[in-house]
């Protein structure tokens, strides 16, 4: 029998009018290890529908840091998706 | 020579007066650039009472912080000064106040005007008009 | 529209908070830039003690009221302010003080910058370091 | 008998350190009516002679705006003599 897939915790906070779309400010959830984060963004999209369409223009942190799709998520991340920021 | 930095992200207003009392400036520098974002009444050509600012704090600060070491890289900036309020920030008051002092002129206008410039792509602020 | 302008061409020393508290802005205006130039310690690598301004006043006036108008006609700035001190300014002390508000941040950079830029090529101003 | 040629007056202001060069603010002087700029500034050059280097980067002024070389003096015209601005 195979051993079951390990499981990580991510939590994924959502900013701006993402917060709107998808009636949510954070998101807690579990993905198999080696999930990336242009993964959990598709994750995020299915289960947010509204937010699909914004996953072209949507910005992507870690904690402090933007990062790249091909990101492999660790246990206890922090997630950030949010619109192109606006300040000023 | 580390750039000194001041960097606030707060829900009050604004006081010029205030920021300006407390400018600190060594006889070397010979040039200060002062930046001062207003809301306007219209956004989108819609008339609006206020814009709120949302930020993800933690990380808007830090970001922050990146950018004013890759301008002290880029320009001999003595000290930088950044405010933004967040929050509902009423029609004609200030959002963004900048003060760049550098040695010379050319390099406080660069290096302030980058400054913005790359806030508006990295620093993870939103704003949303209030309608009136 | 005519632009809103105010010069001052003075021995007085630069009273950056008064002149804040006088800023004239209408809902339209978005930007505010600032610029302040200030005596160094070092002029030409001989350290000084001040810099003594000398102007042909009434053509400087004239002159500074020649690249306002010229502004006007570049950027849709809503105002500018520009104090200028003469005789003796000592180090760490303003020289300069020019502020331009303007409905967006780039027009309003870009028309501080050009009207020191001009400034410097056609105002009867003249600098005279004193030595320490 | 030739009419005797007519004369003009005009002030010459001098600025900066052109006023250490002449030693002198103020210049008053005749000249034949139709001297130019460039004539005036000759003649400037050979009563002090220090200014003489001086007049390549010389700036010209007739009352408060600048004027060409080839300008044709008036009566009582008020020019200026300085050199490069320095302001700021």
């Amino acid at each position: 029998m195979a051993a079951p897939e390990t499981q990580i915790r991510v939590t994924v906070n959502f900013f701006s009018f993402f917060k709107e779309l998808t009636g949510c400010a954070v998101w807690a959830h579990s993905v198999p290890a080696g999930t990336t984060l242009a993964q959990l963004v598709d994750l995020a999209g299915t289960r947010f529908p509204r937010v699909e369409p914004m996953k072209r223009s949507m910005l992507v942190a870690v904690g402090v840091e933007y990062q790249e799709r091909w990101y492999v998520l660790k246990d206890k991340d922090e997630v950030s998706l949010f619109p192109p920021v606006q300040g000023g | 020579m580390p750039i000194q930095r001041q960097l606030v992200l707060t829900t009050e207003r604004i006081d010029e007066a205030a920021l300006l009392g407390r400018r600190a400036f060594s006889p070397g520098m010979g040039a200060v650039v002062y930046f001062l974002g207003v809301v306007r009444e219209m956004e989108n050509d819609a008339p609006i009472r206020a814009i709120e600012y949302e930020a993800f704090h933690k990380m808007a600060e830090h970001q922050f912080n990146l950018l004013f070491d890759e301008m002290a890289k880029r320009w001999p900036v003595e000290s930088v000064r950044l405010v933004h309020r967040l929050g509902i920030v009423p029609v004609n008051e200030p959002s963004l106040w900048v003060e760049v002092t550098a040695p010379h002129r050319a390099e406080a206008f660069a290096a302030c005007q980058w400054l913005i410039d790359q806030m508006k792509q990295v620093v993870p602020i939103w704003k949303k008009p209030v309608p009136v």
